[in-house]
């Protein structure tokens, strides 16, 4: 495509949100954005939404007490309830009846200009849309809510993560269909290499069923943990072996990405997604959902297919209620004394807020490990990793991720002292180890079902000792 | 000034009344509707409880006064508490209920209705005080959240005056009649600013229902906007 | 788009009289007929029964006359009229029902007339023929209203059924259009003589076939201009109209689409003003019969001046204009002489049913604020459920698709320019809402009764013309029958200073001086004794409440904290005036508010009692007798007027006189 | 069948049928009061009876004539006023629906209507009826001082009529009104002074069921005639058409569209 010359308000677009814009489109922005507004207003019922939310926004800041952003910077930018009034102000100037009339009459009403739509634009990419202010808001208003639609409108006008738009349209119109571009082969021999770890971990002879019709579970999980976090991998296949559910389960070879970025910033796009999920179960014919260890993944699955799985939609488990389901049956058992070390537990936002998974992992925990250790504030109002809401993967925001987004989560760690962080999150792993690097925290993070792989007691394999006096001696 | 005070207790009264019930119905109906209507189909992952249970925290909001802005959200539950019984329960008033609805409620002692006003009104001046103090709040405070609280407090001002003729600096009719257009200026106010959340607030967790996003929505927004088949 | 922006706009004005009509049925039903309706006793019927039912029906009897024409004549343009006739005539008898629910004084007893029957009555046969005529045309428009849902079994066997209940329709309608005239046959005396002729109930179904079809094609007209005022333009050949395609029906015959709707218009208007013109015919020829009622035409009295009016613009003036080629092609031509010939119908009725009887009824009745807010909001109500039904079924046009105002253009309806999001601004919804949210308010403050009725000036007692204190002359309602009262000779009889007591209540301060009629004020009417200044006054000036304001402290002493505006939250009168006043008439207000009884009781009470118990003892049997007291005054002359009629009368005047030796 | 003979000339115009009328009714007397003031020409819900006067000389009770062929009776649709066999125009309260027609029927403007109730019914004087079938004569015939109201049957009343007539020839005008009026009355009058004067319709009137009846009558006639007009215009049109579609062969019905 011929470098065409770019406008003034193209070069503004780039030097100002560098990793926020692909290729700004010529028209205005303002028009753009109104324009993109108006379309999602009249097609989306978010309009009653933003109707009470006019008439009931009281301003009286008790929201900025619980947010981790505000706390560490004290701006006023940061106030949740600020934010909102940035995107209600232009609800209310242009598409309700009071706002018309109050322009037609006072001369000097609010106007949408360019730099409100930046400054959007940065407010709204600095929160990770942990919600953690929507339980303090006496009014209930769900600021996490209008960050989304916020950056669905700004993504319509043209801004929105490079990152995350890259791996979306991979994930969408790629030939892959998922957001790390691992193709099928890549996937299948992640899943050999696994057999082979179980192997000699295990001394077991397994073979992953892949694309098996009629099961009862077909699992997702975030894609990149084929690349990065296998041994979570592996605590997933010993426990769905220990509990003999071998044959109840299926992964998909056409779609195997759990990971949904439409969640943090895209209605269009978090559809499409769900859309794939669905198509591929029905493929396999598969009963339900079974959601790996991904914060955002289980979330954008259980609350989003049921509204766009259609009429029948298959209900999705996530594997940490179905590991606590296998030990409470005893169809798997947990050696106890292999965990020496002091654990913590860190809930994800995206699965803790809500009240989903708040108990399940803590219920796990204390089953085999010794020395327990609950962070403050715990379950549901746990503070954000800092990386959530899709920030996490823009790379070149690390140092106010680092310095700002997760300085409350460092002092948590620090406070807690413990030796092993349990997060069951993708991004929540990947940030809080570049926490604890930056913040040298002796402190190592790893995924629930790294530590059950190493205490679990799986018949005909080798015991959970032997197995950890293999570690060591390989440490040495 | 008789004329004045009949025309203010007669049909200014009756018409600012009946703004803010239909005004504050309006609301309601808008906000069932959307829940039933619009969202009709997908309800059934609703989680009424948890919605439920949070709404009454607020209700009785001992988590949430121990943590936060402390005075700001203690001086705001005191001042409800004398806001909503004050003026439902007074002497003077329950003869306006008998009228209009001929429902005869239990009435305040005076005694009681005098402290639990001073205390409201002292409320509301902290609260006031706090919103032009505080920095923060100053910066996003719109001009209409310090004019409510000025439009809430005139009724309750005039009011105690009007009570007490010893303490009255007007005569009682100028007292008297100030009351009643600064409880109609109220009654107008309410539907059309951050009032109405007295309908409102019993829908505070309602916030759940939107995450219920319409189905296909996303695509007509696309075809609209970059016509059909666009790409990402 | 711009379409949408008419109906809009007339469906907003719609909505504004619907909620002031629901409000106003409201305070129908709480405060009952008197408080809400100008009607008496003397104007039995008003606004709904006669311009509603009686107007309502006879402007909607386009339904059977078309389908006279359409279905049994099949003559051309007029069969394709036949489903708009029939939704006028459904809503027409609708709304005329609906109104009467309300004029009727005890609407929950509407089902009465077909239990309990009396066959000699034309309101019995009137009430049978209209309720059965109205399913009849429900019957007839369902198929149209059955297009949407799947019951073509049902819509298949109704259209069978159609021609049958197309020919019972005229017959119920001829029957209930003679008696509805036949009604007001039942008062020769009262209904004037122009309009009370004994053809009444003919010229009644004529007018009303007349009226029915120029309303007919009025709202035609009215659809047209709103839904596809493209095709009005005649001459100018547009192409398919921009907003719903035109009427594929009428393509097919050859004429230019865009002309038929006018020419089914003056079809409709030619063949109504051929009926008024027998109407007008039949009108004179009733005339020419009853020499009385053509002597009355040229009177200059109101009435003359009404039915001159009335014919003109119901016969007169449409005929006329129909003959002019100019207005028979022109839309607005057309809309003129059927909105003449529909409202001189109207007018007709509304002589015939109020006007006629002013004469007789002896006061002028005017409609009340809610009456009129009942019609309107009624006939608001039919028209929004016109434009319902003619946008969701195919009433006017023949294809499926139904034109509906909230149409969603797919492209973002943003206006760049003005930067206001077009008419999307408030959903059907909230628009609605919104006019409830301006109108109730406002209508009820309008609205709101006054209490039945104001109290009428209290009829003052009479000059008692107590100074004399020797005889009293007594002129009670001032006929000139007085009561010679003679207080000397009375004082005398009873004992001078004991006797005083039997008829006064001397008990009370300064009662000495005082005459009867400055506490007995009303004639009639018992007088509230209470006086609230001197009170206050009194209060402020005495030491025992020293040192009070008089503005503001004073009303402490009485009323209770806080309630001062309540009368009932003041202390009794007994609480201060212990001992100085015994309460003559017993208190019956319960904080003990005294009245004083009226004047005629007062001095009933005290004479008679007397007169009653001294009748055996004085051996004058008439004492009690109203007679002995009340004479006619000396020298009472009849009025002049009276002339010499009243001589008898004069008579007994000194028949009178010389009994008492005057 | 029984008669009221109402003497003008002996009416002093001293309301004491008035009140007792009132009284009877259980009415409260302070709203007969305020009646009297505010009624046109007396007569309310409140106040069944009342004294017309003319030039304050002459008096004379006005209240339902109890008419031998009633209008009233004839116009009501549910039948609610019904005349009963002692000759009295009896109101059925149950069977009323509030139409009023019988208000406007009367040619003696005598039906009041109940109009400050939320529940409104009619109100006339039914003669005391309740005191007729205990064999007393009305109130207002027991409360004139003047003994100008006389009751028994009709036929005595005619007669005692025509004897003071003849009697006091100068006193009376001869003419009994009420005799033949609008079919002939049971309340009669006998005055010195043209009772058209005090307001009541002319004399020489003839009964309205007689005017209405044959139009009453001729009603089902009229339905027969159009239902067989219409009927037999309906058959012939069709036939007619099928002959001409026969001719034209497959040509389409004008009317055959999907609406007809």
């Amino acid at each position: 495509m011929p470098e065409t010359v770019e406008n003034a308000s193209q070069q503004m677009l780039r030097e100002r949100l560098p990793y926020y814009v692909e290729n700004p489109p010529a028209t205005g922005l303002v028009e753009r954005f109104l324009d993109a507004f108006a379309a999602i207003l009249e097609h989306t019922d978010y309009k009653p939404l933003l109707d009470s939310y006019c008439r009931t926004t009281n301003k009286c800041n008790r929201c900025s007490v619980t947010c981790p952003v505000y706390q560490v910077t004290g701006e006023a930018r940061d106030v949740p309830c600020y934010k909102t009034t940035l995107l209600l102000q232009v609800y209310q100037r242009y598409f309700s009846l009071g706002g018309w009339m109050r322009s037609q009459f006072n001369t000097h009403a609010f106007e949408l200009t360019e730099e409100i739509i930046l400054e959007m634009a940065d407010v709204f990419y600095r929160c990770t849309a942990c919600r953690r202010c929507t339980l303090e808001c006496p009014m209930g208003m769900d600021h996490g809510l209008i960050t989304r639609l916020g950056r669905y409108i700004l993504s319509l006008a043209g801004i929105s993560s490079k990152a995350l738009q890259v791996s979306v349209r991979e994930q969408l119109e790629g030939e892959t269909h998922n957001t790390s571009k691992i193709p099928k082969v890549a996937m299948l021999n992640t899943l050999e290499f696994l057999q082979e770890e179980l192997e000699d971990q295990f001394g077991l002879q397994v073979e992953v069923p892949v694309d098996k019709q009629d099961r009862d579970f077909v699992f997702f999980c975030a894609v990149s943990d084929y690349l990065m976090e296998p041994d979570t991998l592996l605590g997933n296949l010993a426990v769905l072996y220990a509990a003999g559910d071998w044959d109840r389960w299926t992964i998909g070879s056409c779609n195997y990405d759990g990971i949904n970025y439409g969640l943090f910033y895209s209605d269009w796009h978090l559809e499409r997604i769900i859309k794939q999920l669905v198509g591929e179960v029905e493929r396999l014919n598969g009963k339900n959902l079974l959601i790996g260890e991904c914060g955002h993944a289980s979330r954008s699955a259980h609350d989003f297919v049921p509204v766009f799985g259609g009429k029948r939609p298959s209900p999705v488990v996530s594997f940490i209620e179905y590991t606590l389901d296998c030990l409470r049956k005893g169809k798997i058992t947990l050696n106890p004394n292999i965990i020496t070390q002091k654990v913590t537990y860190h809930d994800p936002c995206n699965i803790a807020r809500g009240g989903w998974i708040v108990d399940q992992p803590r219920e796990i925990l204390k089953s085999f490990v010794k020395d327990y250790v609950e962070m403050t504030p715990g379950g549901k109002l746990n503070y954000c990793c800092g990386g959530g809401g899709g920030l996490v993967s823009i790379d070149e925001i690390h140092d106010y991720r680092m310095e700002v987004g997760g300085r409350k989560k460092a002092e948590q760690l620090i406070a807690t002292g413990a030796d092993i962080c349990i997060a069951p999150c993708a991004n929540c792993k990947k940030q809080l180890k570049e926490l604890v690097e930056h913040y040298e925290i002796p402190c190592e993070i790893m995924g629930l079902h790294d530590l059950i792989l190493k205490a679990i007691e799986i018949p005909g394999g080798k015991s959970a000792e032997e197995r950890l006096e293999e570690a060591q001696l390989y440490a040495m | 000034m008789r004329t004045w005070i009949d025309l203010a207790m007669g049909p200014l009264f009756a018409v600012t009344f009946l703004f803010m019930l239909i005004g504050l119905l309006r609301h309601l109906i808008q906000q069932l509707d959307t829940l039933f209507r619009r969202k009709a189909g997908r309800l059934r992952h609703m989680p009424w409880r948890k919605m439920a249970r949070d709404s009454l925290g607020w209700v009785v909001p001992i988590r949430h006064l121990t943590s936060g802005n402390v005075l700001f959200s203690n001086s705001s539950f005191i001042f409800h508490i004398g806001a909503i019984l004050v003026p439902l329960f007074y002497a003077g008033h329950i003869a306006l209920w008998e009228k209009l609805f001929a429902v005869s409620l239990p009435a305040l002692s005076a005694t009681v209705a005098d402290t639990l006003t001073i205390i409201t009104i002292l409320a509301l001046l902290v609260l006031l005080a706090s919103r032009l103090g505080n920095t923060k709040l100053r910066t996003i405070n719109r001009s209409s959240d310090t004019a409510v609280l000025i439009v809430v407090l005139l009724p309750f001002l005039t009011g105690f005056f009007a009570a007490h003729p010893t303490m009255n600096p007007l005569p009682w009719q100028a007292m008297f009649l100030m009351h009643l257009l600064s409880a109609e200026l109220l009654f107008v106010l309410v539907p059309l600013t951050k009032l109405s959340h007295i309908v409102l607030f019993f829908f505070d967790r309602i916030s759940e229902m939107h995450w219920q996003l319409k189905p296909g929505a996303g695509d007509r927004v696309a075809e609209t906007l970059f016509g059909k088949g666009a790409k990402i | 788009m711009e379409t949408l922006d008419r109906t809009r706009r007339v469906k907003d004005i719609l909505w504004v009289c619907v909620f002031a009509g629901l409000l106003a049925m409201l305070f129908r039903f709480i405060f009952g007929l008197g408080a809400t309706t100008n009607l008496d006793d003397h104007v039995p019927w008003g606004l709904w029964k006669i311009f509603n039912m009686v107007g309502g029906a006879a402007l909607a009897t386009s339904g059977f006359t078309i389908g006279f024409l359409g279905h049994v004549l099949h003559i051309k343009p007029f069969d394709r009229l036949v489903k708009p006739a029939i939704l006028v005539a459904f809503l027409g008898y609708g709304s005329s029902l609906f109104a009467l629910l309300f004029d009727i004084g005890l609407p929950w007893r509407f089902w009465h007339p077909f239990v309990f029957w009396n066959p000699h009555s034309f309101l019995f046969e009137v009430f049978w023929c209209v309720s059965f005529y109205f399913l009849v045309t429900f019957f007839e428009l369902s198929p149209s209203l059955l297009e949407r849902t799947r019951m073509t079994r049902l819509q298949h066997s109704l259209k069978k059924a159609a021609p049958w209940l197309v020919v019972i329709g005229i017959t119920l309608s001829s029957l209930h259009h003679t008696s509805l005239g036949s009604l007001f046959l039942v008062t020769p005396q009262r209904l004037h003589v122009l309009w009370y002729s004994p053809m009444i109930s003919l010229l009644f179904i004529i007018s009303a076939m007349g009226g029915g079809m120029m309303l007919l094609g009025l709202i035609k007209l009215l659809y047209h201009w709103w839904y596809t005022p493209g095709e009005l333009i005649v001459g100018i050949q547009r192409k398919q109209s921009m907003v719903c395609a035109t009427d594929p029906e009428s393509a097919t015959d050859g004429e230019p689409a865009s002309a038929s709707p006018l020419r089914e218009v003056r079809a409709l208007a030619i063949a109504g003003s051929v009926v008024l013109t027998l109407y007008l015919i039949l009108k004179l020829a009733d005339l020419l019969l009853r020499p009385e009622a053509s002597s009355a035409l040229f009177e200059g009295t109101w009435e003359s001046w009404l039915f001159l009016s009335e014919m003109l613009i119901a016969t007169v003036l449409p005929i006329g204009l129909i003959f002019s080629q100019r207005v028979r092609h022109s839309a607005n031509g057309l809309a003129f002489v059927c909105g003449l010939g529909a409202s001189g119908l109207a007018l007709n009725r509304m002589n015939v049913g109020i006007f006629g009887y002013f004469r007789d009824a002896g006061e002028v009745y005017f409609p009340s604020l809610i009456e009129w807010a009942i019609t309107v909001g009624v006939l608001a109500m039919a028209g929004l459920a016109f434009f319902f039904i003619v946008e969701q079924f195919s009433i006017f046009t023949n294809h499926r698709k139904p034109v509906s105002d909230t149409q969603l253009a797919l492209g973002s309806s943003f206006d760049r320019l003005t930067r206001v999001w077009n008419h999307r601004l408030l959903t059907g919804f909230e628009r609605v809402t919104l006019i409830a949210l301006i109108v109730l308010p406002i209508s009820w403050w309008l609205l709101y009764p006054p209490y039945w009725p104001e109290t009428p000036e209290p009829v003052s007692p009479p000059l008692a013309l107590d100074s004399e204190r020797d005889t009293l002359r007594i002129d009670a309602n001032r006929n000139g029958y007085e009561v010679l009262f003679a207080h000397a000779e009375h004082r005398q009889r009873l004992g001078t200073e004991t006797s005083c007591t039997s008829c006064h209540h001397l008990t009370l301060p300064g009662d000495q001086a005082t005459p009867c009629s400055h506490c007995h004020v009303a004639m009639e009417e018992r007088s509230p004794l209470f006086d609230h200044d001197h009170h206050t006054a009194a209060v402020a000036a005495a030491e025992q409440f020293h040192g009070l304001q008089p503005e503001n402290q004073s009303c402490a002493c009485c009323h209770t904290l806080g309630a001062y505006h309540a009368a009932s939250t003041a202390k009794g009168c007994l609480e201060c005036h212990r001992e100085d006043m015994h309460p003559v008439d017993p208190p019956d207000d319960p904080n003990g508010l005294m009245h004083a009884s009226s004047y005629h009781s007062a001095m009933h009470q005290t004479c008679i009692e007397c007169h009653r118990k001294e009748k055996e003892a004085a051996g004058r049997p008439d004492l009690d007798r109203c007679t002995t007291c009340h004479q006619p005054m000396p020298g009472f002359k009849p009025r002049p007027e009276e002339g010499e009629k009243l001589d008898a009368a004069s008579s007994l005047v000194e028949l009178a006189a010389k009994k008492r030796g005057l | 069948m029984s008669g009221m003979l109402i003497d003008v000339t002996r009416c002093i115009g001293c309301e004491e049928c008035v009140a007792a009328c009132v009284k009877q009714n259980g009415i409260d007397p302070r709203l007969a009061d305020r009646d009297r003031a505010t009624a046109l020409d007396g007569l309310s819900e409140n106040r069944l009876s009342t004294v017309e006067t003319i030039g304050w000389t002459r008096f004379a009770k006005k209240a339902c004539m109890h008419c031998l062929e009633p209008s009233c009776v004839s116009a009501c649709l549910v039948g609610g006023l019904t005349r009963n066999e002692l000759g009295a125009v009896v109101y059925d309260g149950d069977k009323c629906i509030g139409c009023r027609y019988c208000m406007l029927a009367c040619p003696f403007h005598i039906p009041r209507y109940e109009w400050s109730s939320t529940t409104p019914l009619v109100r006339k004087c039914d003669w005391c009826f309740a005191r007729l079938e205990a064999g007393k004569p009305p109130a207002c015939y027991e409360a004139c001082p003047e003994n100008a109201i006389t009751f028994g049957s009709r036929e005595v009343m005619l007669a005692e009529a025509r004897r003071r007539i003849t009697s006091e020839p100068d006193r009376y005008l001869d003419h009994i009104y009420g005799e033949s009026e609008f079919g002939g009355t049971g309340v009669l009058y006998i005055s010195d002074v043209d009772l058209h004067e005090l307001g009541w319709p002319e004399q020489n009137a003839d009964s309205i069921p007689a005017t209405v009846a044959p139009v009453l009558h001729a009603t089902p006639w009229i339905g027969g005639s159009v239902l067989t007009a219409v009927v037999g215009l309906n058959w012939i049109v069709k036939r007619r058409m099928e002959q001409a579609k026969g001719a034209e062969g497959s040509a389409k019905l004008p009317n055959d569209e999907p609406g007809s």
